[in-house]
C-alpha cells in the first residue's frame, strides 16, 4: 500500500506520519511537497499530519485550505481515496469543507499535550476495523485549538449516520459531545485531533495508534481483492 | 490606494471562550459592569487602486478571511489613501 | 517618517558620544588607534556592539578560559554556534544554552519565544537538525500581579514559538525566589542531531564568493530609541512605534527545512545565523574566522522599512535571518531551495582577501574597518574580586539544625512549595512529542529522545540550584553540574558534555565578580572529575533590579548517551514488593534548603557540602547498575529531601504505595538536602546482585499496593497519606497561586 | 447599557507575521493589487450604564486589553444600547 503525506510550509508532524506508515506498518510512503503534485492519483491514501501550516496564521488550516493542492484532495476523497487529517490536517479538511463543522480554541485557552483517552464509538470505518466498538485507548494529544464546534442540525446529521468516529473520555478542549475525530458521509475522509502517529510504538508511551494504519491497510487489501 | 478595514466577529451562538475569560478578568480588576465581551479580529489591508475593490474584498473574506461556519464579516472602503 | 541625523566623527569624540552606546573613553582611543583616523557613526555603532560584553565576553573571558573544553567525545568545543558531541555511528548531537532575560522583562511573550527561536537557529546553522528544547526560567513568588503575569507570559511565548516550529520541548526548570522579582531569567538550551560528516561552520572562505541574505527582511527591531542620532519626529510621537523584536516561528520553520537542505549542496560555504548584532556580528565573525575580509551592499540588504540608515541594518536585530557564503557562480543553486520554501534569499556581498569589513550604502562607503579588529581586539578586563561579607558570616554561622514536628503537615506543605510543586502547568502547554522521538517527556529527572533506527538514545537535562550557589559559590557551582550528571544517570545514559548559562549580576562590583569566579571554579572542577567538558555556553551580566543582584545562577544543560534503549530507567516507582533503596548516608544539611525556606523564609548558613569522588564513584555504579537491567526506577534527592523525593516516586505509579523506615532524627532523615544521594527500587530477586554492585545502599522500605505513603520510626507512624491526596497538592500548587487574586 | 468598541492594532514597527502571511496568501489566490495587510483586535464590550465609562474603558485598555509595549488602542462608545 503506498501512503502520501502532504507537506504544507509549516506542517511538522509530516515525518511523524511518515514514519508510522512505513516503519511502524512497514508499508510505501512518501512525502510531498504541496506544490510537488498536480495528481494524487498513485497513492491508495493520503495522509494529512498536523503541524502549524502558515503558522496557524489568521485561522488554523485556513491558509492551507486554500492551496491547489485541496483541490486535488477534493478529487481524491469525490472518489473515495481514504483520507486521514490529523490535528492541522483536520482543521484544514475543515476549512476546506471536506468535512463539517470547525475548530475553535480549547476552552482553557491553552495549547495542550498529553495523552488522553479516547472511545471508539464507530469501529466499522476503513480506519478503525481493527478497533473493538467502544474500545478505549490511549492517544497523544496537542493542540491550542481542538474545540470542535457545529450547528445543531450538523450535529444531528453527524449522529443519525454515525460520523462521530472517536470521542474523550474526559474531554479535555470542550469539543461539543467530546467529539475527538469524525468521517464524511461517505465513509472515505476521517479527521481528528489526537495523534495516532505519535502512538504506534511502546516507546513512546502507547501503541494504541497502530490499529488505525493497520485497519487502513487490511481494508485497502480487501477492496484491492473485491476490486481485483 | 485604497484602505479597506475588516471586521470579523463570530455568529451569535458561537462561544466566544476568549472573551469570557476577559470579561472575567476585567470583574476581577473590579470593572463590575462589563457584562459581555466578544472577541474578533479587524484587519486593514492596503490595496493598489483598482475598479473593482468592493467586489473583491466580498470575494476575499468569503474565500479566506472569515470561516462562513462561525464568522460574520463586515467592512469598509476608503478611497484616495496615501501611505 | 523617522529621519535620522547622524552625527560627525568629530561630534562624537567632542560630545563623547560613544559613550552612550557603552564604549568607554579607553575603548574609543583605541578604535582611534586601530583605525588611524576617528570612526564614523557607523563604524562607532559597529565597535560597540562587538565589543559589548554579549558579544566579546570582555569581563567573562578570563573566568571562561578555565573551563575543561577537551575529550575524546568533543567535536566541537565552545566558538561556533554550539558545541557538538560524538555520539558514535557517525553521528553528534550539537547543543546550546542561550539567555533572553532582559528582551522577556520587557516583553515577556516576544522575548521569551525569540530566545527559543534564537537558540534553534544556533544548533540548526550548525548543519543540525533541532530534535530538542528546553528551558530553564526565573521568577519572583507568584504572589504579585506583574510575577503572574510574566510567567505566564513567557510560558505561552515559549509555547507558542517552540510548538509552531516542530521542535518538541522536553524539559526544563522553573524556581521562585524574591530576588527574581524584577529581574526574571529566561534560559533556553536546543539539541541538534547531525552526521559528523555534515557539520557547517560559519566561515567566509574562498576569495570572490559571494555573500547571501536569507530569510526575514530587516526592520529597526531591537534598535532602542537611537538616543546619538538626533531625530526628527513628526507628529506621530513615538508613543505609535515600537521596536520590539517579534518572532517569526513560521518564517524560521521553512528556514529550518531551507538550510538544511542547503547543506546537500556543496556550492555552500558557511552558514552563522544572525543573533545579537545581527548582521554586524555574523558577517564579520564569519570573515575573521576565515582569515579573509568582506564587503557587503546594504543597498541591497531585504528591509521592512523605509529610509533604514547603514547604521540601522547593522545593529538591527529582525529575527529569522541568517547569512549564508556560496561558492561564486553557483548561487542560484542554493537560491532556489529557499525559493522552493518561498524565501527571500539575496546577494548582499562578497569575500575579499584584504581583512576589511567594508560597507556601502547609497554609494558612500560608510564602514572600512579591519575585520580582526571586531572580534580580536576588544578589550578583556579582569575585574577586581572580593568575599562578601554575607558569605564570609554564613561560614561562621553553627549548624542550622531545624527541628520539624508535624511531618504530615511538612511533606504537604513541601509538596505545595512552587519550586517542588508539579511543572505540569507549563510543560502541558509544550508540545513535548512532535517528531515522535520522545521516549521520556517531561516531568522526570531527565528528558529522552530515543535515536530513531539506531539502539541508543540521549538524555538531556538542565539544572542549577541557585539558593545553594549563593551561599557558596564554588560548592553551590559543583553541586549545579553533579546534579545535572546526577538526573542523567539517573534515567539511565552516561553524561557526555554540558552547556552553560552563566547568569550574574553586575560584574563591577567586586562581590559579583567573586560570586562568578567561584561559581565558575566550581562548574570547572566538577566538570573536571565527571569527564563532561564544557562545549558551549551563554554569559548574561547585569541582572539586577533597584540594585539588587539576582542570585548567582549558572545553569547547566547537560547531554547524555543511553548505550541502548533498554537502559531507559523512569524515576516512579513500578511494581509492587519492590524494595526501596536509598544510596549515600544522610547528614544534616539545611542551609539553602526547601526546609530553611518554609521556616525562615531566608537561606543562610553554609550550602550542603560535595565530595566529587564520591559522587562520581556512585553514579558510575548506580549506572553500572542500571545497565546490568536490575534497577526498576531511580530519582536523585533534591530540594525537599528524602521524603519529597519518595512521594514524587508514587505519583505517577497508579495505584502504588510505600513504607519506609526512617533512624535518627527524623527532621535530617527526611528532608536534609546532602548531596550525592539517589532513590532507587530493585526487584526482590535483584536485591543481592544490586547490594554486590553498589556500595553505601541501605534498603529502607517497599513499594507496595496501598495507596498510601507510610513513613515509620520505630513504632510510630511519622507520615501516613493517601498517595493521591499529596498529588493533588502537588499538581495543584501552581494553578492555585495562579488563580488567587494578587 | 452601552456598548464599545475598541480596535487594537500593532505598533508601527513591529512586525506583523500573521498580515504578512494572510497577504502572501491573497496574492497567491490572485488578489494581486493587496500590498499590506496589518491585523489586529476587535473587542465588543457590553457594560451596564456607568457614570465614567470613557475612563473605566482606558484604564481596561491600559491594564488588559492591550499591551501597551507593542499595542496601540482605539475605542468609541455607543450610548443606550439595548442587547
Ligand atoms: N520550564 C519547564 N519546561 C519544561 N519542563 C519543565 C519545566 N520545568 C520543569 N519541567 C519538568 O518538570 C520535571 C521536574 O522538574 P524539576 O523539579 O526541576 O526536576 P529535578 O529536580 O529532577 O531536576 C522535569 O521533568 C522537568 O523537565
Ligand atoms: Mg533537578
Amino acid at each position: 500500500m503506498k501512503f502520501a503525506v502532504i507537506v504544507f510550509p509549516g506542517s511538522n508532524c509530516d515525518r511523524d506520519m511518515y514514519h508510522a506508515a512505513k516503519d511502524a506498518l512497514g508499508q510505501e510512503a512518501e512525502l510531498v511537497w504541496y506544490q510537488d503534485a498536480t495528481t494524487l492519483e498513485n497513492y491508495d491514501a493520503i495522509l494529512l499530519p498536523g503541524g502549524f501550516s502558515y503558522g496557524d496564521y489568521l485561522r488554523c488550516g485556513a491558509i492551507a485550505s486554500t492551496s491547489a493542492m485541496v483541490k486535488e484532495l477534493r478529487v481524491q476523497a469525490e472518489k473515495g481515496t481514504p483520507i486521514l487529517g490529523v490535528c492541522n490536517g483536520f482543521q484544514i479538511l475543515l476549512e476546506a469543507g471536506l468535512l463539517p463543522g470547525a475548530l475553535l480554541r480549547n476552552k482553557n485557552l491553552k495549547f495542550m499535550c498529553h495523552h488522553e483517552g479516547l472511545i471508539v464509538k464507530n469501529n466499522r470505518t476503513l480506519f478503525t476495523t481493527d478497533y473493538e466498538q467502544e474500545e478505549e485507548i490511549s492517544i497523544p494529544i496537542a493542540h491550542g485549538e481542538g474545540n470542535y464546534f457545529c450547528d445543531p442540525q450538523t450535529l444531528e446529521q453527524l449522529k443519525a449516520n454515525n460520523q462521530i468516529v472517536f470521542t474523550y473520555s474526559n474531554n479535555p478542549n470542550g469539543s461539543i459531545e467530546d467529539i475527538a475525530g469524525i468521517i464524511n458521509e461517505q465513509g472515505n475522509v476521517l479527521g481528528m485531533m489526537p495523534h495516532p502517529e505519535r502512538a504506534t510504538e511502546d516507546i513512546l508511551g502507547s501503541a494504541d495508534g497502530l490499529k488505525l494504519f493497520t485497519s487502513m491497510l487490511k481494508n485497502w487489501r480487501e477492496s484491492y481483492v473485491a476490486g481485483a | 490606494m485604497k484602505k479597506v478595514k475588516i471586521h470579523i466577529t463570530l455568529k451569535e451562538g458561537v462561544l466566544d471562550p476568549q472573551g469570557k475569560a476577559v470579561q472575567g478578568s476585567l470583574n476581577t480588576l473590579g470593572y463590575q459592569s462589563v457584562e459581555e465581551v466578544r472577541i474578533g479580529k479587524y484587519l486593514e489591508l492596503i490595496l493598489a487602486d483598482d475598479a473593482n475593490v468592493e467586489e473583491q474584498v466580498e470575494e476575499m473574506c468569503k474565500k479566506l478571511l472569515a470561516n462562513p461556519v462561525i464568522e460574520n464579516y463586515q467592512y469598509t472602503v476608503e478611497e484616495g489613501v496615501t501611505q | 517618517m523617522l529621519q535620522a541625523l547622524e552625527v560627525t566623527p568629530e561630534v562624537i569624540e567632542a560630545e563623547k558620544h560613544y559613550r552612550e552606546m557603552g564604549l568607554t573613553d579607553e575603548e574609543y582611543q583605541s578604535i582611534v588607534r586601530i583605525l588611524g583616523r576617528r570612526p564614523n557613526f557607523t563604524e562607532t555603532g559597529i565597535f560597540s556592539v562587538m565589543w559589548s560584553e554579549h558579544c566579546s565576553y570582555k569581563t567573562s573571558k578570563p573566568l571562561l578560559r578555565k573551563f575543561p573544553t577537551e575529550g575524546p567525545q568533543v567535536i566541537q568545543g565552545p566558538g561556533e554556534g554550539a558545541g557538538i558531541v560524538d555520539i558514535g555511528d557517525g553521528q553528534a548531537v550539537a547543543f546550546k544554552v542561550e539567555s533572553h532575560n532582559h528582551p522577556s522583562a520587557v516583553e515577556p511573550y516576544q522575548g521569551a519565544a525569540t530566545g527559543v527561536g534564537g537558540i534553534i537557529r544556533d544548533i540548526f546553522s550548525m548543519g543540525a537538525r533541532p530534535i530538542a528544547v528546553l528551558n530553564s526560567l526565573r521568577f519572583g513568588q507568584l504572589t504579585t500581579g506583574r510575577v503572574k503575569y510574566l510567567f505566564d507570559e513567557v510560558v505561552h511565548g515559549i509555547a507558542g514559538y517552540g510548538n509552531c516550529v516542530g521542535v518538541p520541548t522536553v524539559g526544563g526548570e522553573v524556581q521562585f525566589d524574591d530576588c527574581y522579582e524584577g529581574n526574571p531569567l529566561v534560559n533556553a538550551m536546543c539539541v541538534g542531531l547531525i552526521d559528523q560528516k555534515d557539520i557547517q561552520k560559519g566561515i567566509a572562505a574562498g576569495l570572490g564568493n559571494t555573500v547571501l541574505y536569507v530569510g526575514s527582511k530587516t526592520g529597526r527591531d531591537g534598535i532602542h530609541g537611537a538616543t546619538f542620532a538626533s531625530e526628527d519626529l513628526t507628529e506621530d510621537s513615538e508613543s505609535k512605534r515600537s521596536n520590539v523584536q517579534v518572532g517569526d516561528p513560521f518564517m524560521e520553520k521553512l528556514l529550518i527545512e531551507a538550510c538544511l537542505e542547503a547543506i546537500n549542496c556543496d556550492a555552500l560555504v558557511g552558514m552563522q545565523d544572525m543573533g545579537a548584532a545581527g548582521l554586524t556580528s555574523s558577517a564579520s565573525e564569519m570573515a575573521s574566522k576565515a582569515g579573509m575580509g568582506m564587503e557587503m551592499n546594504l543597498d541591497r540588504i531585504p528591509q521592512r522599512e523605509d529610509n533604514m540608515t547603514a547604521y540601522e541594518m547593522m545593529l538591527s536585530e529582525s529575527q529569522e535571518r541568517m547569512l549564508l557564503v556560496v561558492e561564486k557562480g553557483r548561487e542560484q543553486e542554493i537560491i532556489s531551495i529557499f525559493e522552493k520554501y518561498d524565501l527571500e534569499a539575496v546577494a548582499v556581498g562578497k569575500v575579499t582577501d584584504d581583512k576589511q569589513f567594508r560597507l556601502l550604502h547609497n554609494g558612500d562607503v560608510v564602514c572600512d574597518i579591519p575585520v580582526d579588529s571586531l572580534a580580536e581586539d576588544a578589550p578583556v578586563y579582569h575585574k577586581p574580586s572580593k568575599v562578601p561579607a554575607y558569605y564570609e558570616k554564613f561560614q561562621a554561622m553553627p549548624t542550622y539544625q531545624p527541628k520539624v514536628t508535624d511531618h504530615e503537615l511538612m511533606l504537604e506543605t513541601l509538596l505545595a512549595q512552587p519550586t517542588i510543586a508539579s511543572k505540569e502547568y507549563v510543560y502541558d502547554q509544550y508540545d513535548s512529542m512532535v517528531q515522535a522521538n520522545t521516549a521520556v517527556a517531561p516531568g522526570s529527572d531527565a528528558a529522552v529522545i530515543r535515536i530513531r533506527d539506531y539502539d541508543k538514545a540521549l538524555a538531556i537535562t538542565t539544572d542549577c540550584n541557585s539558593r545553594y550557589i549563593y551561599l557558596d559559590p564554588e560548592v553551590g557551582g559543583q553541586i549545579a553540574v553533579a546534579e545535572a550528571a546526577r538526573n542523567i544517570v539517573c534515567s539511565g545514559a552516561k553524561p557526555l558534555a554540558l552547556t552553560d548559562g552563566l547568569n550574574f549580576g553586575n560584574p563591577d562590583k567586586p562581590e559579583n565578580f567573586w560570586q562568578m569566579e567561584k561559581s565558575v571554579d566550581g562548574m570547572s572542577s566538577a566538570s573536571l572529575v565527571l569527564n563532561t567538558p564544557v562545549i558551549s555556553g551563554n554569559v548574561s551580566l547585569y541582572n539586577e533590579s533597584n540594585g539588587q543582584a539576582i542570585f548567582p545562577t549558572p545553569i547547566v544543560g547537560m547531554v547524555g548517551l543511553h548505550a541502548s534503549v533498554a537502559h531507559i530507567t523512569p524515576s516512579f516507582f513500578r511494581a509492587e514488593g519492590d524494595a526501596i533503596y536509598l544510596i549515600g548516608e544522610t547528614n544534616p544539611e539545611f542551609g539553602g534548603s526547601e526546609l530553611q525556606n518554609v521556616l525562615e523564609g531566608e537561606y543562610f548558613g553554609k550550602a550542603p557540602a560535595l565530595d566529587l569522588q564520591v559522587e562520581k564513584e556512585r553514579q558510575d555504579q548506580l549506572l553500572a547498575a542500571i545497565q546490568a537491567g536490575i534497577v526498576q526506577s531511580a530519582h536523585d534527592l533534591a530540594e525537599g529531601g528524602l521524603a519529597v523525593a519518595v512521594a514524587e516516586s508514587l505519583f505517577s505509579s497508579q495505584g502504588l504505595g510505600a513504607i519506609i523506615e526512617v533512624s535518627g532524627d527524623a527532621t535530617t532523615a527526611l528532608y536534609s538536602e546532602t548531596q550525592s544521594r539517589f532513590l532507587v527500587t530493585v526487584k526482590p530477586g535483584d536485591q543481592a546482585a544490586f547490594e554486590e554492585k553498589v556500595e553505601n545502599a541501605m534498603m529502607i522500605g517497599r513499594v507496595n499496593a496501598t495507596g498510601k505513603l507510610q513513613v515509620k520510626q520505630n513504632n510510630d507512624d511519622l507520615i501516613h497519606l493517601a498517595v493521591t491526596d499529596l498529588e493533588a497538592r502537588w499538581k495543584g500548587a501552581i494553578p492555585c497561586l495562579l488563580k488567587s487574586k494578587a
